[in-house]
């Protein structure tokens, strides 16, 4: 919440990284996502919540352009990215996480990342192919790059083991990991809570602060108040793809619509 | 092989001991002739290569009966390049370098063949083509007609299935027996079809014909009504179906059904027994252009072919005992082609443990084959080291009974 | 003979190639509905269906007798096929199941010639009255049996599958393999029955075109390549969209050779789907499940 | 990471060794001539196993890029004198181009669909080969094409071509190792959704599938565009039956034997292919005299479905499978 208070100090924070206006998405008669329009501030970490099926991951997927938008605007850093693919989406410095774990079984944890690492490095097939001794280089960088990050997220161990052998908590953390080496300036975490203890929670907390104060904006959609509350500057609240609230922690606990429509059931 | 059965048990008997004691394992006073064969028994041409097979080891079988070639056996080794080029050159190499034989026979498909030539050539090998294109026997790049003695292959000698023979004497009758003057001109869109469609659209002027409508049909397909439909719209006084494969007497058949009338002249291919016993009910009213063994009554062979007559009956009759079908003009090639590899083995009387010197043997025989009476051609292999084949045109009756048509 | 009549003629002889086509497709659909196996010897059922019923007929037995007892067997051999050569290695990547498919058709392609060499067989008309003529086209009574006979399998497979207990824990095996277990049903049975059912169809289509266009030993995978391109073209999950598929593809055919030049027959449908299929993912008439193995 | 790679280097070495000896300890031409075939479809196996076990694509339609390396060297060395080496080069660059651009076409396509549409581009190229007289020569082709020729050796032996060949493999089989260990394999891989790949997630990272997919297509064909114009080179023949539909359907069980996902499948997988269907050819006959063909068409389907039966990971599994028997028994 203090974020709040200094960002107002510091005009150059106030302009959102991004903007999304007026964000439409229908499935045939559904509506998934109604008429949404918020503001994520550089710096923040800013939280969607809501029940199941409250349209957090369509969202998530519009935003880095898997679903197209029905209708509405969204800016990236003043910058329109509603026609783009996702890949450019990514080069831009938007990066994500899924739901659903999505990491490369087929690989080691550490090529996982260096995947990640992707959009840092050059050499076409040609150039690979031919084993140029830039393309040397740059693997060295990219498996150093890969192997830092693995460290910073404790993972180094289990360098050259096949992500599917780590446990649940480990592997969320490791898809973290590979989103955070293509160096983005906005992470999308899509429920990273889902399924962890309460103590892996307290880590994961600290985890995605120590990653905000590297820099990096965060946008993450969870329904485990005990993270969000935690964490978040501010929370947005969805319902049937509706924004029913908006505000910091506090002021979302005291929302009467919000408690009704939503927070009852948890607490 | 087949003939075993037909042994006695005595024969037999000997046979074994004769295996068990010598190590060449035959009655032979001599080392044996090992030639090499290779063909396609299956794949789409594959009935034909077949029938050619049986007249060809029915041709050896009654070599070696007869004690021979000057006490050498006939050895033949057998194999079946499926109709592709890679198995075909493979096989023919392996012939070569492995199995080690005098010469080699065989290959009724262009495609291969062609491939075949230049290694026959290369690797000194003498080669009697059978069937096929006859480009096989020109050297790459000097294809034209006629054959220029000067750039033929010296080790590829071949049968002259000359299409330009056939299309000329189609002509004649349609023009002089049927009245032609307008046709249409359909062929399979094989080496073999497609070289006689440029004959025929060299050639058709000169005849004093006009070519009213030209179609083509794959190998494997089996619906014509599609090109006939076209040709139907056309105005023609005939319709000549170029063909080697089974299709061509589906055209017939389909012409038929769909109500042309007008009369249809086809190729030799068309009297193969597998074609007959199937369609053969089918293809009544169809005029052949055929070889002197389809012809029923032999006595009505025109003067220059006579000679023949005694030699076609001896392949009937073995034909008849060894496969028990009517012989036609494949067997009879097939036995012809075993008789060319005799004759010239026969002259050359080559030593087969000196493998260099007895090729090169066989071959100039081979190439100096004259007055050479066969079953199915006759004479000398010419200058481009072809052997002519004589055609006689005829039209299946009722019954599948052939009536000379001229 | 007006352009009219010989479009008609096009038409008409692509129709009757094309229900061939449309029942090779639909043998592809039964099989891969329940396996997810893309089976190349659906061809070879066809060729044993015309080469039994010719070897049958040739015993003297009568022309529908010896073609039933041809269906009977290649259905047996269906089964046959699936529960040795398919079931044990259900779990393999679809690709190695495809190519063991292609082993198969080889094999049988290689029995047929060992016991029936490379003649090609033929059947009498079913009918004794030659052709009816539409103005100047003229169409061939076997042509008429053709269609007829594909028109029926289609309707009797459509009731099987709405209709009747086994056809629609067939369904159900088809569109969820767990779940039609956790049900009771016998994933494994159901696969036999789809072999047998697509060679049993494979092996009365083989046997009704005999009289028409003659069989051999070798028209197995020409005809499994047009009936697996009617099957992606139809969408692989719906019978009329196989049926339409295999007509199309007959029909281009067809009028490809009339109107174009014969040469280019198997070409022309080609390149039209090529254009097709960049515009409907899931084939003509299919949804775009069917684009994923 | 280079020890990852280091065995890599000792196969090699040794694969390298086994190459070199083999036509030294073995003269006939016959078995030369096997190896010729086996190399030739090493290259064209090994764009298809690049194709299908990295990038998850599936294509029944080499044998057309095949083709047209070889009607290309056929066509610029025969009509337009064009030196064969440039003019083998031409004929990679125009096959890739041409995968270029149908690939953008087909590759949209998944599965069933993929494998329809370049079905269709090998019975396309086919009928194009075999319509277009003027050009191709018809169904006839064209003989009499120029041997190839280093500085002043004119290479007419067999032994050289098996050489000149297995050289081009090797190379491949590099240039091939060496992307897939890279930034490009590994984004290859990515989107290999059979084989534990997330097109999803490689999107997110900034890969485009798209572009892979195309660019290991344009790759493979240019792999079977120079085993195209070798072919001619050594044939010194070109004709359209070379490149039919089982032209493309051998590579597809050469990858599938050998293994999907390993270079090395495609090559063992060449040479099974070979040495088994040759090995028939020999032991029929003497087996049963007098017979051809049928008897080897139908040991040749029992032994594919008897390999994918016990080995449905191909050959290159047979390793891991014997470790897998020891630490049970």
């Amino acid at each position: 919440m203090s974020r709040i208070a200094d960002s107002k100090e510091s005009p150059i924070d106030v302009t959102p990284i991004l903007e999304v206006k007026d964000f439409h998405k229908a499935f045939g008669g559904l509506i998934a996502i109604n008429r949404l329009s918020f503001k994520v501030n550089r710096g923040d970490i800013l939280a969607i919540i809501g029940p199941n099926g409250a349209g957090k991951t369509t969202l998530f997927n519009m935003i880095n352009r898997f679903q197209p938008a029905s209708g509405g605007e969204i800016l990236f850093e003043g910058q329109s990215i509603k026609e783009l693919s996702p890949a450019r989406v990514a080069a831009l410095g938007i990066a994500r996480t899924f739901q659903i774990l999505q990491l490369f079984s087929n690989m080691s944890v550490v090529e996982n990342v260096m995947v990640g690492r992707h959009l840092r490095s050059k050499g076409g097939m040609l150039a690979t192919g031919l084993r140029l001794p830039f393309t040397r280089r740059e693997e060295r960088n990219v498996f150093d790059a890969a192997m830092s990050k693995l460290t910073m997220m404790d993972l180094k161990e289990e360098a050259f083991s096949s992500p599917l052998s780590l446990p649940y908590g480990r592997q969320k953390t490791l898809e973290m990991a590979r989103a955070l080496a293509t160096e983005p300036k906005l992470l999308l975490l899509d429920e990273p809570a889902g399924g962890l203890s309460t103590l892996e929670i307290e880590q994961l907390a600290q985890l995605i602060k120590g990653i905000r104060d590297g820099g990096i904006t965060i946008l993450l959609v969870e329904h485990r108040m005990e993270l969000v509350m935690g964490i978040a500057d501010r929370v947005i609240v969805l319902n049937y793809g509706s924004k029913i609230g908006e505000g910091t922690p506090a002021e979302i606990q005291s929302n009467e619509e919000v408690i009704s429509a939503y927070l009852g059931e948890e607490f | 092989m087949k003939n075993r059965k037909g042994l006695s048990k005595v024969l037999f008997f000997l046979l074994l001991v004769g295996l068990l004691l010598t190590p060449c394992g035959t009655a032979f006073s001599q080392p044996p002739y090992k030639i090499g064969y290779t063909n396609c028994h299956s794949g789409w041409l594959g009935f034909m290569g077949s029938a050619w097979r049986d007249g060809f080891l029915l041709g050896v079988e009654e070599i070696n009966a007869a004690g021979g070639i000057n006490g050498h056996k006939l050895n033949v080794v057998l194999y079946d390049d499926e109709s592709d080029v890679a198995k075909g050159v493979l096989a023919f190499k392996k012939l070569i370098d492995t199995d080690k034989v005098l010469m080699i026979t065989g290959q009724n498909q262009s495609g291969v063949a062609i491939a075949c030539a230049p290694i026959a050539e290369q690797s000194k090998v003498p080669y009697l083509g059978i069937g096929a294109s006859r480009w096989i026997v020109a050297k790459p790049g000097k294809w034209q007609l006629p054959a220029d003695p000067t750039e033929v292959f010296d080790y590829v000698a071949k049968f002259r299935v000359d299409a330009q023979t056939h299309v000329e004497a189609m002509y004649a009758f349609a023009k002089k027996r049927l009245g032609v003057k307008k046709f249409a001109w359909v062929n399979s869109s094989t080496a073999f079809g497609m070289n006689c469609k440029e004959i025929m659209q060299a050639t058709y002027k000169l005849a004093g014909l006009e070519l009213s409508a030209m179609e083509e049909y794959g190998t494997n397909d089996s619906d014509m009504t599609s090109q006939l439909t076209r040709i139907k719209a056309k105005d023609f006084d005939a319709i000549i179906i170029y063909s080697s494969d089974p299709a061509g007497a589906l055209v017939y058949k389909q012409a038929r059904e769909m109500g042309i009338t007008k009369p249809i002249i086809a190729d030799a291919p068309m009297v193969a027994t597998p074609i007959l016993k199937t369609l053969g009910q089918y293809l009544e009213g169809l005029y052949v252009c055929v070889h002197a063994p389809d012809v029923p009554d032999l006595n009505l062979l025109p003067k220059n072919v006579q000679p023949m007559v005694p030699v076609i009956n001896k392949v009937r009759k073995g034909v008849m005992e060894k496969y028990n079908h009517r012989a036609d003009w494949i067997n009879a090639y097939g036995y012809d082609g075993a008789r060319m590899v005799a004759d010239a083995l026969r002259r050359a009387a080559p030593d087969p443990t000196k493998l260099e010197e007895a090729r090169a043997k066989i071959r100039q025989a081979l190439m100096s084959t004259k007055g050479f009476v066969g079953a199915y051609a006759m004479g000398d292999v010419t200058a481009t080291h072809e052997l002519r084949v004589p055609v006689v045109m005829i039209r299946l009756g009722k019954g599948q009974k052939f009536e000379l048509a001229e | 003979m007006s352009m009219y009549d010989q479009l008609l003629q096009f038409l008409i002889a692509g129709i009757s190639i094309g229900s061939i086509y449309a029942v090779m497709g639909l043998g592809f659909m039964i099989v891969y509905s329940v396996t997810r196996v893309m089976n190349f010897a659906q061809g070879e059922f066809a060729m044993l269906g015309g080469m039994l019923s010719t070897v049958f007929y040739a015993k003297g037995l009568p022309l529908s007798f010896s073609i039933l007892c041809a269906v009977l067997i290649t259905t047996a051999f269906g089964m046959f096929l699936h529960r040795a050569v398919i079931y044990p290695i259900r779990t393999a990547p679809v690709f190695t199941l495809v190519l063991v498919t292609f082993g198969a058709s080889i094999a049988i392609r290689g029995i047929s010639l060992i016991i029936w060499g490379t003649d090609f067989r033929i059947l009498p008309p079913f009918s004794k009255l030659g052709a009816i003529h539409l103005a100047q086209a003229v169409i061939n009574i076997q042509a008429l049996w053709v269609i007829g006979t594909t028109l029926l399998m289609a309707i009797v497979l459509f009731l099987f599958f709405e209709y009747t207990v086994p056809g629609k824990a067939f369904r159900a095996s088809s569109i969820n393999a767990l779940g039609a277990s956790l049900m009771g049903i016998k994933t494994e049975r159901m696969g036999s029955i789809a072999f047998g059912l697509a060679a049993g169809l494979g092996a009365l289509a083989g046997a009704v075109v005999t009289p028409m266009m003659t069989t051999s030993s070798e028209i197995g995978l020409g005809l499994a390549i047009k009936g697996f391109i009617a099957a992606i073209i139809g969408g692989l999950n719906r019978i009329e969209g196989i049926i339409v598929g295999g007509l199309t593809l007959g029909i281009l055919e067809a009028f490809g050779a009339g109107l174009i030049h014969s040469g280019f027959k198997d070409v022309i449908p080609l390149l039209i789907f090529l254009v097709v299929l960049n515009f409907r993912r899931g084939g003509l008439l299919g949804d775009a499940e069917a684009g994923k193995i | 990471m280079e020890n990852i790679n280091r065995p890599r280097y000792a196969s090699l070495a040794l694969f390298v060794i086994i190459v070199i000896v083999i036509p030294i300890v073995i003269k006939s031409p016959y078995l030369i001539t096997i190896g010729i075939f086996i190399g030739l479809y090493a290259l064209i196996s090994l764009g298809l196993s690049l194709l299908m076990g990295y990038a998850g694509q599936v294509s029944m339609g080499q044998s057309a890029f095949y083709g047209i390396g070889a009607y290309v060297s056929a066509i610029l060395t025969m009509k337009c004198g064009v030196n064969p080496w440039l003019a083998m080069i031409l004929a990679a660059l125009f096959s890739t181009l041409m995968a270029g651009l149908l690939g953008m076409v087909v590759l949209r396509l998944e599965g069933h669909l993929l494998a329809v549409a370049t079905l269709a581009l090998c019975i396309v190229f086919y009928t194009i080969f075999a319509q277009w007289k003027s050009m191709t020569g018809g169904v006839d082709g064209m003989p009499g094409i120029p041997k190839l020729s280093i500085g002043g050796l004119t290479l007419t032996r067999d032994f050289h071509y098996y050489y000149l060949i297995w050289a081009f493999v090797t190379v491949i089989l590099v240039f091939s190792f060496n992307v897939v260990d890279s930034r490009v394999g590994r984004a290859l891989r990515s989107i290999h959704h059979f084989l534990g790949g997330s097109e999803m997630a490689a999107k997110s990272l900034g890969i485009s599938p798209m572009k892979y997919k195309i660019q290991v297509f344009m790759l493979s064909a240019a792999y079977a565009s120079f085993a195209g114009s070798l072919y001619v080179h050594w044939l010194s023949l070109v004709t359209p039956s070379s490149f039919g539909f089982l032209t493309s359907i051998y590579p597809l069980i050469i990858v599938t034997l050998g293994g999907q996902g390993s270079l090395w499948g495609a090559i063992i997988g060449a040479a099974v292919f070979f040495i088994v269907a040759e090995g028939f050819r020999a032991l029929v006959p003497i087996l049963k005299p007098g017979t051809s063909g049928e008897y080897e068409i139908l040991a040749w389907g029992l032994m594919i479905i008897l390999v994918m039966q016990f080995l449905p990971r191909g050959l290159v599994s047979i390793p891991d499978i014997l470790k897998e028997k020891k630490t049970k028994g």
